[in-house]
């Protein structure tokens, strides 16, 4: 018994260190589950069926750094006119009316010291749904790739970008 | 779709940035320093700090006196980043957060230092500010922050970067119109804000950029050029 | 082969005799009395120990948590008390491997009673050294990125960099010396492990590896420890050079120059004979050790110290003289802050302790053989090289080449008491150490007296 | 070790210290008693004619010098290989230094070096004890044990304990 007590201690140890390390890297990427939004808001059903364009809503990612989460009014510019009501788009309806932003949870995220630019990406030729995945066939909307170093540095390294710590950390 | 994708290698071959510094034009008035500071979100270090010899400034003016007064001379030297080819504070670094960038600047990555400060003692400058605490700023500078520029946390080496969030904005603008960043499209905040026009900045790889033309003036030197450093930046000063 | 028979027969001959195992088990209850006998003054100085350890490490969580900023650093000094306390402590664990390893090398019979104390030495204060690599880093919850593995991030260190020299050095260093301290007591354990009783009995058990005594295992313990010895003199030098190298391959004047790296070992192996004379001392005051820690070793010992103090001297003056025939402005100002400006008092006091006190004092052949007054000259000589290696950094970086950014320095509270916990770290180590490990290698005292060289006062 | 079932036993005897050794291990080779079947416990190493298990084929110093280059291989890799593959841009200066990566290459020799001759070492010890008997406290008080490992059912079991008997041990005693 005590003669296999140290490699029990080992495994045991080792079991411990890879549970750990396997929720910890789970945790670098956001789950399914966290995608708590006040309004159940589906891309599939804006992107997928009825077709709409990602830059009619984020307006921002061809002309700058940020996508931009639409403000309630592009909401309103198509549900103002629609007849059918559900439970979900009249918590739109109560935002607009009483003039509050939605407090969307933010998901697709990099660190503070991340210089990204959309722009950049979509003005080199890059589709959205390339680094943010085939977001009209979802309707929570997880992050679709890490967004950490690595993989940035993999895609600029395929693509012949800079490859500079200072194009992105400054 | 643009024709190249690596910003640091436009059309015509790599930039390699560059600063003049007329010590003659100099008039000491500090409004670089003061540029600098709300471009690049340089902590308020507080007088307390400051008396402790933490005060921050990447550029700063040295003064120096020459004769006893009432004969007294006051001298002039902005003294800031020398942006070395050579730099001392590069291979020291144990994780390469100080490093060259392939358009001649040298950079400091916030996020990958680890505070051993070795780059600040082998800069023969002292042109290297580090993050004693976590950084402030008193109501409402607080709300002038540059959304471009990191803010860097405690315990991180910064310095000056000769505003390479200005430079890399014309660099994107350039490559999305498939050209190079034209000279004098770039000028980082002390340079916009000198009012006699003692700093020029630009890209030393085209000979035709005021920098370029400055350099080659007869009063040039570089601060410390004797220690092989290959600074950057050129002063200008008469030797009477 | 024959030459080794007799050789064999002679010894068991000189064994059998009635005082030479007398001797013998006299010895095992002399070298292990310290493990048992505990005091109640041995309770205090462990509790007054670890009150100033928690104080120190309460002083860096403090720093942690508010920056680092609460030392008295600032442009241009960038490295003080902490980085000087490194290099100090590198410099005492050079103590072990150069007494033990140069005199085990040199087979001097000598070294029975010193080895031990000199290799716990080595080991306690190269930890003492590595923490001190973490206190000084402003971030150190991010010390990872120092470590070369494959990340997400896929960057690695940049090894150009003279710490991650030291990094390799301090690492190779600290396993060497714990294999090094370890290798000579597994027959010590084994001895203890029958004689022990108690929480201590499992763990000797599992440290003595079933030692049996049998000659293939003093055969293999030879060979090992044989070549050990040599490679770990070999990573010693290694180690204080690389040190030395943090300084001399910068651009700092004052630092950048040849002479830093041999000057740095010679300095190190200094301040760490000083160290081993003050164990020996208080060991033997302590636990009554005078019949095995006895004045020929402290004669011995001075002799070693007077030698290395006068290569310290030789290299010290070698580089000052270099730089002041120089006359290069920038060096001079920093040489001049020194010999005249504001670190003289400092830079005359270090000279007194570090070269002339010990050279007068350990060339008289009386002094030597007086223990109290080989420990005093052991501390002067401590206090001297910490002196000493404040005055590497902080002059010379204090007097950058553009006189506008001069600075002076002085260690804040933070930082001086870390360093008052750094010692008593060290010294609590040592003092817990007594329990678990005789201070003398009892089967290395127990050869000496089979060798039949065992001399009497 | 004092398991029954073993097929192996180990006749041990417990001297005084001034007996005299020699003869003893002179009386057993004459039994036939291969080398590695004898083995002689001290509280020192007392530098006896080569007794044990087969050291003699085998040398540390080559697990030492092959751990080393092992070591140097490693230390090339880790400051020259990583800086080669170095994916970020480091303004096109070179990183590789051959100085570094002889530096770096030492210290990691060493490394490799003392830790593979240490575990080595320590293996060698765990292994050889099958020959020997368990240890005895008298042995750090001068006492010298001499282990004879032979088959359980060997004949020349009895000669042996009578040997030891006649030499004058303190003990005899089979495990």
């Amino acid at each position: 018994m005590r003669k296999w007590a140290g490699t029990l201690l080992a495994l045991w140890v080792i079991a411990v260190a890879l549970i750990v390390g396997f929720f910890y890297s789970q945790g670098s990427a956001d789950l399914r589950g966290q995608d708590r939004q006040p309004i159940a808001f589906s891309h599939q059903r804006h992107a997928g069926e009825l077709q709409i364009n990602c830059l009619f809503c984020h307006r921002g990612a061809d002309i700058s750094p940020a996508a931009s989460i639409p403000p309630v009014y592009v909401c309103m510019m198509c549900h103002r006119s629609l007849k059918a009501q559900t439970p979900e788009t009249q918590k739109l309806l109560t935002y607009w009316n009483n003039k509050e932003p939605i407090p969307w949870v933010r998901l697709q995220r990099l660190p503070e010291f991340v210089r990204f630019t959309h722009q950049m990406h979509l003005n080199a030729g890059f589709k959205c749904t390339d680094c943010h995945g085939q977001v009209a066939q979802m309707t929570s909307t997880p992050r679709a790739a890490t967004f950490e170093m690595g993989w940035c540095i993999r895609c600029h390294q395929r693509n012949g970008a800079s490859k500079d710590c200072f194009t992105c950390h400054y | 779709m643009v024709e190249y994708r690596d910003q640091n290698a436009p059309p015509g071959g790599p930039y390699r940035w560059g600063m003049v510094i007329d010590l003659d034009r100099c008039t000491g008035c500090e409004a670089c320093v003061v540029a600098c500071h709300a471009e690049n979100n340089i902590r308020i270090s507080g007088e307390e700090e400051a008396s402790k010899g933490r005060a921050v400034n990447w550029i700063r003016i040295e003064r120096y006196w020459e004769g006893e007064y009432p004969n007294a001379q006051v001298k002039f030297m902005p003294v800031l980043c020398q942006h070395c080819g050579s730099a001392p504070c590069e291979p020291v670094c144990p994780v390469y957060a100080s490093y060259h960038t392939p358009d001649g600047l040298n950079a400091q990555v916030y996020n990958r230092c680890v505070g051993v400060r070795y780059c600040g003692n082998n800069c023969p400058y002292t042109v290297r500010y580090f993050n004693w605490f976590e950084p402030h700023w008193d109501e409402p500078l607080n709300e002038q922050l540059n959304p471009d520029v990191t803010v860097r946390s405690v315990g991180v080496m910064e310095k000056c970067t000769f505003c390479v969030q200005r430079i890399r904005g014309a660099q994107q603008t350039a490559q999305k119109e498939g050209r190079r960043v034209k000279d004098g499209e770039v000028t980082p905040a002390c340079v916009q804000s000198c009012p006699t026009e003692a700093l020029v900045f630009g890209d030393r790889n085209d000979p035709n950029s005021r920098v370029s033309r400055l350099s080659k003036d007869d009063r040039g030197f570089g601060l410390l050029e004797e220690l092989g450093t290959e600074p950057s930046i050129t002063y200008l000063k008469r030797i009477k | 082969m024959e030459a080794r028979k007799d050789f064999f027969l002679k010894k068991q001959k000189r064994a059998g005799e009635k005082e030479h195992w007398n001797l013998i088990q006299k010895t095992n209850d002399d070298l292990l009395s310290p493990m048992f006998e505990t005091g109640r003054s041995y309770y205090v100085v462990v509790a007054v120990l670890s009150l100033l350890v928690l104080a120190a490490a309460g002083a860096w969580t403090y720093q942690i948590k508010t920056g680092i900023g609460q030392s008295g650093l600032h442009p241009p000094i960038f490295w003080g008390v902490y980085i000087a306390s490194f290099v100090f402590w590198v410099g005492v664990s050079h103590s072990g491997t150069f007494i033990s390893g140069v005199l085990r090398i040199s087979k001097a019979e000598w070294r029975r009673p010193i080895t031990r104390i000199a290799e716990l030495m080595t080991l306690f204060s190269i930890m003492v050294a590595a923490l001190f690599i973490f206190v000084h880093l402003g971030r150190v919850w991010r010390f990872y990125y120092l470590i070369p593995y494959p990340n997400q991030r896929q960057i690695w260190p940049n090894f150009r960099s003279p710490l991650m020299w030291d990094a390799a050095a301090i690492f190779t260093y600290a396993t060497s010396s714990l294999i090094y301290l370890y290798l000579p007591l597994i027959p010590d354990f084994a001895l203890m492990r029958e004689r022990v009783t108690g929480w201590r009995r499992p763990l000797y058990r599992v440290l003595a590896l079933g030692w049996r005594g049998t000659q293939t295992e003093w055969r293999w313990l030879g060979m090992a420890m044989r070549i050990i010895t040599i490679l770990i003199v070999m990573v010693m030098i290694s180690v204080h050079s690389i040190v030395g190298f943090d300084f001399a391959v910068s651009l700092v004047p004052g630092w950048h120059s040849t002479i830093i790296p041999p000057y740095f070992v010679v300095g190190a192996i200094h301040s760490g004979m000083a160290t081993v004379v003050m164990g020996l001392y208080f060991v033997r005051k302590i636990y009554r050790l005078d019949g095995y820690i006895r004045l020929e070793h402290f004669d011995k010992m001075g002799k070693l110290m007077l030698l290395i103090t006068l290569l310290w001297s030789y290299f010290y003056f070698v580089e000052r003289q270099v730089v002041w025939y120089g006359k290069i402005p920038d060096e001079m100002t920093v040489l001049d802050s020194i010999l005249y400006g504001p670190y003289a008092p400092q830079h005359w006091a270090m000279i007194a302790f570090n070269s002339v006190i010990p050279l007068i004092a350990l060339s008289i052949p009386r002094f030597r053989r007086w223990p109290l007054g080989l420990m005093i000259v052991g501390i002067l000589i401590n206090i001297a090289m910490y002196i000493e290696r404040i005055l590497i950094i902080v002059p010379s970086l204090g007097h950058p080449r553009l006189p506008y950014a001069w600075g002076r320095y002085f260690p804040s509270w933070v930082e001086l008491t870390i360093l008052v916990g750094s010692f008593s770290f060290f010294l609590l180590l040592y003092v817990l150490a007594i329990k678990f490990v005789p201070m003398i290698a009892i089967w290395e005292e127990k050869e000496g007296i089979l060798h039949g060289r065992y001399e009497e006062r | 070790m004092a398991d029954t079932k073993s097929a192996k036993r180990i006749i041990f005897g417990l001297f005084e210290p001034q007996t005299p050794l020699r003869p003893i291990l002179d009386r057993l080779q004459e039994m036939k008693f291969s080398e590695e079947s004898i083995e002689i416990s001290s509280a020192t190493p007392i530098l006896a004619q080569p007794v044990g298990v087969g050291w003699k084929r085998f040398r540390l110093v080559h697990v030492t010098i092959i751990a080393g280059a092992i070591g140097i291989f490693f230390g090339v890799l880790l400051a020259g290989g990583t800086a080669l593959l170095y994916p970020i841009r480091t303004g096109g200066k070179p990183i590789v230094s051959p100085s570094i990566v002889g530096i770096i290459s030492y210290e990691m020799m060493m490394l490799f070096a003392i830790v593979t001759t240490f575990i080595t070492a320590v293996v060698k010890v765990l292994r050889s004890h099958r020959v020997a008997a368990e240890y005895d406290p008298r042995i750090d008080e001068g006492f010298v044990g001499i282990s004879v490992l032979s088959d359980r059912g060997d004949p020349r079991g009895g000669p042996v304990q009578d040997l030891f008997q006649e030499a004058g041990a303190v003990e005899v005693e089979v495990q």
